[in-house]
């Protein structure tokens, strides 16, 4: 009961934030001098790439705490956060080749982040391929916790081999100083916490489903009065 | 340590006999190296770094041969249950997997590796003592990775197709580190300037083979 | 439920997706109890067999064994376990596959232990054989003498008798008195009454997940338990 | 060597690399006999079976079925085989294996025929369950299943009684009397000697390669069987 | 041709059920896709003809796993001796699992080929039909000769690892005019100038559809 009405306050928020954030991109932003309207990508590019690695790091602690605890909804929870995480790296590459098309005039290149995003995105499908391999409920989450952890364990390594290769891809947020305009960093701004917003509600909805039907299949075993 | 040398003796002890696993190795690997060159280096000329894409893509390609098969040795017969019930710690088991697969692999190279420079010798310097650092160190992060997923995959109905599915994505940095590195010493690069590649292949073996004798509790008691 | 049971199991319960195998199942055996279970086809006894040697996890319920949860502790060392499958290795003769386990059971000075056990159950001309040109008797027998390697005190057994004829089944049955004398614990699951009553001094009856029958050898009726046998039976 | 024989096997050899498995067996069945084959773990049995079914070639030697060479012609969609192994798919539930094999054997209208098998066999509340999920004896019951979906004329059993709870065990050979009521030729291999002496007419022996005993079963008495069959056992 | 039917449908509902070897075969192309292009096309500018080999070695590796799987799938409790003691020809199974083969490529190639178009496609022409026939041209040739050989080592004891080791020495001609005529098509080349290619890929694979339905009775029979 009360998770419902959570949720429906999550939708409703996170909703009125994505709007506010889109308003904010289209019509409060400065449209930049170079490259002009496909700058606005960015606003979703970068937050959806954000949205990506918390949705990793979620999946390693849940696995971490799966493989101490043995408690099954640490798997519901992870194995729902990779899949999130890879909605939005997939996003994050369309969004990346769109705008790569005007401005490097092509739509993929081997530049290092672009790859590095690439290997993100091919150890968590492989992370859902693993998962849909397995049948038995315990062994499943057992091997996508240590693919989680593992899989993990790889981001910085993968982020690592990109730094000490030559890049096009620009990097903005360095060590301290962020070189942007204000009014866009305000917008910037917006748009990250509407993505926030929207990765919870989703998080919450599809491990939910997840849940529900735990308890439909306990519920199913009551009734054939196994337990 | 015991335990882990009587499994490892065993392992070799059905490779002589049946002597498939390092045989297919190797001649996948070759056969590998031989499809490549042919598709990508006719006509062309084969620089240092395009080379040794080529040689690891093969040695790598042709090592998930030998990987797959130290746990499906296991599971024929449920050998597994006979190890699972006694009192051989899984981390054990691991170290012996490892070890063999490393010992494999080692052997592999060695006859892949001359028959490369053979195709592709001509634009290549060939720097032994660095070239040997390399393997050893490629072979330390893909055995421990590669032996902690065999015991992943082991358990799934489709085994030798899930294990590269799982371990390439994986291992990818170390694959980009193996080539850059490589591709280095080929072109006769003095040490300094690659060995920082060498320094993250030895970190990335390290942390993996952590990682794997840690997590391998967990994975070897679903089987 | 006394305190000085070797083996305790309380309220024991798997699932699998769609079928219920166990349905709370209590059990406590005494050190030096033989029970033998019988059942249908599909009531839970290899599923049984499989979580009391720890190679499955319990939906709920616990096994102790000795005192320790769930064979933690020195016990492992000294379980045997005979399954549907062998265990063995198809690629290692009879005496390499034997060399193997005894050695991961550490036990000191094998040769005289595996030449008697070989002599056992009958494979001592064939033991530089691989086990992959067994038959399918031969490996039974051979998977006999695996689990009795490390001179176990509990001992799980499931369909022992399959495969074997009736001379081996006879070396088994003698063999596995003699170790109910020298008080090893076993459970032995088959489907040949008269193997089982023959051997056992329990006799439990499983079905549909459900311990229906558990009663000690001496108690017992022939004629009346076999009717007893065959009412539980048509459930698959 | 009648010529009116339905089965004839005339000097059969067949040697592995070290072993010499059948070492000259002569057998000629008529049609509607039910030969029962008893003999220690190794004698060739399954070897034997194997040979008769087609699946291996013997090293010498010729098998004759009604007529002709090797079960080409019309009988080889008349033969039902079960063997060590189930001959299942997996994957497939029980009622989509036996529709595949009612397919290949080109069965008119197989609904009632499957619905009646599964009934016999005990699994037709569990058809639309995958066979993996199959107790070892719930596969069994299956694989007979399988192995009669065609109204065999010809039917080789290698240990059909293996797995099979007593019910079960009953069920079969009730379903093997009816067959051999029928006129239907069957060899089955079996090391349940009850089981064995209930159902079959014919009694062989079969001992390190060679037949060395075969009478109808009018003519065995009991006692003096075991003895026989006894003495045959010591040797692997 | 009705029993050949009976076979494909059962194995088609086996993979809907297992829905696994073609998610595999893709998955693995498209990683292989990825892997080479990275160790290979690295700030090196890809001409059609490098990027026709890196499409082909792509699609062919992946598609060994799926040819592997059709046979390993009957020999899992011997259900091939339940087609060997029934009345169907070797022949109708041959014909069934090269249909298999045949169509699971297809699905396959249906995602790799545009991965791959979305990761070369800037310096490459493409053209639908002519590439469409080269595929179908491709399929038919290794689909009879890979069902013939996974016919043959799935009845050794190492089935997986041996089938590509037979495989891709026997088919190296028709990879090399594969990625010959492919090369042409993406440098826009008039459909005159490969068109022998293409011709050379019908005859290859005419004759070994042919040879694989005739010999495959010897090789069925002794699995
Ligand atoms: C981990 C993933 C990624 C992150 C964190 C990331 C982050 C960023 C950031 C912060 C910018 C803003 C640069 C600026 O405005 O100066 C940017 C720009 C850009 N990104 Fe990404 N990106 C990622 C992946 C990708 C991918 C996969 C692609 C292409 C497929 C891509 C294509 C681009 C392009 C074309 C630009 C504009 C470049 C320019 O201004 O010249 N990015 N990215
Ligand atoms: N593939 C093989 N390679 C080598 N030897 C074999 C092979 N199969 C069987 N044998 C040998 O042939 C002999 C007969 O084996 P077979 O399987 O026919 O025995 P069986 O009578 O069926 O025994 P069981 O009652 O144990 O099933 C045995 O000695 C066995 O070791
Ligand atoms: N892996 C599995 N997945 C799903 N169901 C299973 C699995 N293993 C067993 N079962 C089911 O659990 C029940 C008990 O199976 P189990 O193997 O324990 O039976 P059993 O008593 O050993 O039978 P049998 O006498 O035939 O060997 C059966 O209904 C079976 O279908
Ligand atoms: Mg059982
Ligand atoms: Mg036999």
């Amino acid at each position: 009961m009360k998770d419902g009405f959570i949720d429906r306050f999550l939708v409703v928020i996170s909703t009125a934030l994505m709007l506010t954030a889109i308003y904010t991109i289209f019509f409060y932003a400065p449209t930049e001098i170079m490259m002009g309207i496909v700058q606005k990508i960015f606003y979703f590019h970068l937050p959806m790439a954000f949205m990506a690695f918390l949705s990793y790091f979620v999946a390693f602690v849940c696995g971490v705490l799966y493989l101490i605890k043995k408690d099954i909804k640490w798997d519901i929870i992870g194995s729902a956060s990779v899949e999130i995480g890879v909605v939005f790296t997939t996003l994050v590459l369309i969004t990346g080749s769109l705008w790569a098309r005007p401005i490097w005039n092509t739509w993929w290149t081997w530049d290092p982040r672009l790859t590095t995003s690439f290997i993100l995105w091919l150890i968590y499908v492989a992370y859902l391929i693993l998962r849909a391999s397995v049948e038995q409920v315990d062994r499943r989450a057992t091997f996508c916790a240590v693919m989680a952890i593992v899989g993990f364990i790889d981001v910085p390594i993968v982020f690592l081999s990109a730094r000490l290769w030559r890049t096009i891809h620009p990097v903005v947020i360095k060590s301290r100083s962020i070189d942007i305009e204000p009014a866009m960093l305000t917008t910037l701004a917006i748009s990250m916490a509407a993505f926030l917003l929207f990765w919870l509600t989703l998080l919450r909805i599809r491990s939910r489903v997840d849940f529900t039907e735990l308890r439909i299949r306990n519920l199913e075993k009551i009734r054939r009065g196994g337990m | 340590m015991g335990l882990s040398l009587v499994i490892l003796r065993k392992d070799l002890l059905i490779e002589i006999r049946r002597k498939d696993s390092v045989i297919s190795m190797i001649f996948f690997g070759i056969l590998l190296l031989f499809v490549m060159s042919m598709a990508i280096g006719i006509g062309r000329k084969v620089d240092p770094e395009l080379a040794s894409g080529i040689l690891w893509i093969s040695i790598l390609f042709s090592s998930v041969l030998g990987l797959g098969r130290t746990f499906s040795l296991e599971k024929t017969n449920r050998c597994i249950d006979g190890l699972l019930i006694s009192p051989v710690p899984p981390s054990s088991v691991f170290v012996a997997k490892t070890s063999v697969n490393f010992f494999f692999m080692l052997i592999s190279e060695a006859v892949i590796i001359p028959v490369f420079f053979a195709l592709h010798g001509d634009n290549i310097t060939i720097g032994l003592a660095p070239l040997l650092a390399t393997v050893l160190l490629l072979n330390l992060g893909f055995a421990s990775v590669g032996t902690l997923f065999s015991g992943i995959t082991a358990a799934t109905r489709r085994n030798e197709v899930l294990l590269p599915l799982l371990l390439f994505p994986v291992i990818t940095p170390l694959i980009a580190f193996t080539v850059k590195a490589t591709g280095e010493i080929f072109a006769g690069v003095p040490f300094g300037e690659y060995s920082a590649w060498l320094r993250l292949m030895a970190a990335f073996g390290l942390i993996f083979s952590c990682a794997g004798y840690l997590l391998f509790d967990y994975v070897m008691k679903e089987n | 439920m006394d305190d000085t049971s070797f083996l305790r199991i309380q309220g024991l319960r798997k699932s699998y997706e769609d079928v219920d195998a166990l349905r709370g199942v209590d059990l406590s055996l005494a050190r030096g109890d033989f029970l033998c279970l019988f059942g249908p086809n599909g009531a839970g006894k290899t599923t049984l067999i499989k979580i009391v040697a720890d190679l499955l996890k319990p939906t709920s319920g616990t096994v102790e064994i000795s005192g320790g949860q769930n064979l933690d502790g020195g016990i492992r060392s000294r379980i045997g376990l005979i399954s549907h499958q062998t265990l063995l290795y198809d690629e290692l003769t009879a005496m390499e596959n034997l060399q193997f386990y005894s050695s991961i059971y550490k036990i000191p000075d094998p040769e005289d232990k595996i030449d008697s056990l070989l002599h056992t159950v009958g494979l001592h001309n064939r033991r530089d054989e691989r086990v992959s040109t067994f038959s399918a008797g031969m490996q039974q027998r051979l998977s006999i003498a695996r689990a009795l390697i490390n001179d176990p005190v509990l001992l799980l057994l499931d369909e022992p008798y399959s495969g074997l004829d009736q001379f081996a089944a006879t070396v088994l049955s003698n063999h596995l008195k003699e170790l109910h004398a020298r008080h090893r614990t076993i459970i032995m699951v088959t489907h040949n009454l008269t193997r089982g009553l023959e051997t056992a001094n329990r006799i439990g009856i499983l079905s549909e997940g459900r311990l229906v029958y558990l009663k000690d050898r001496a108690e017992i009726d022939l004629r009346s338990f076999e009717d007893h046998y065959f009412t539980h039976m048509e459930a698959v």
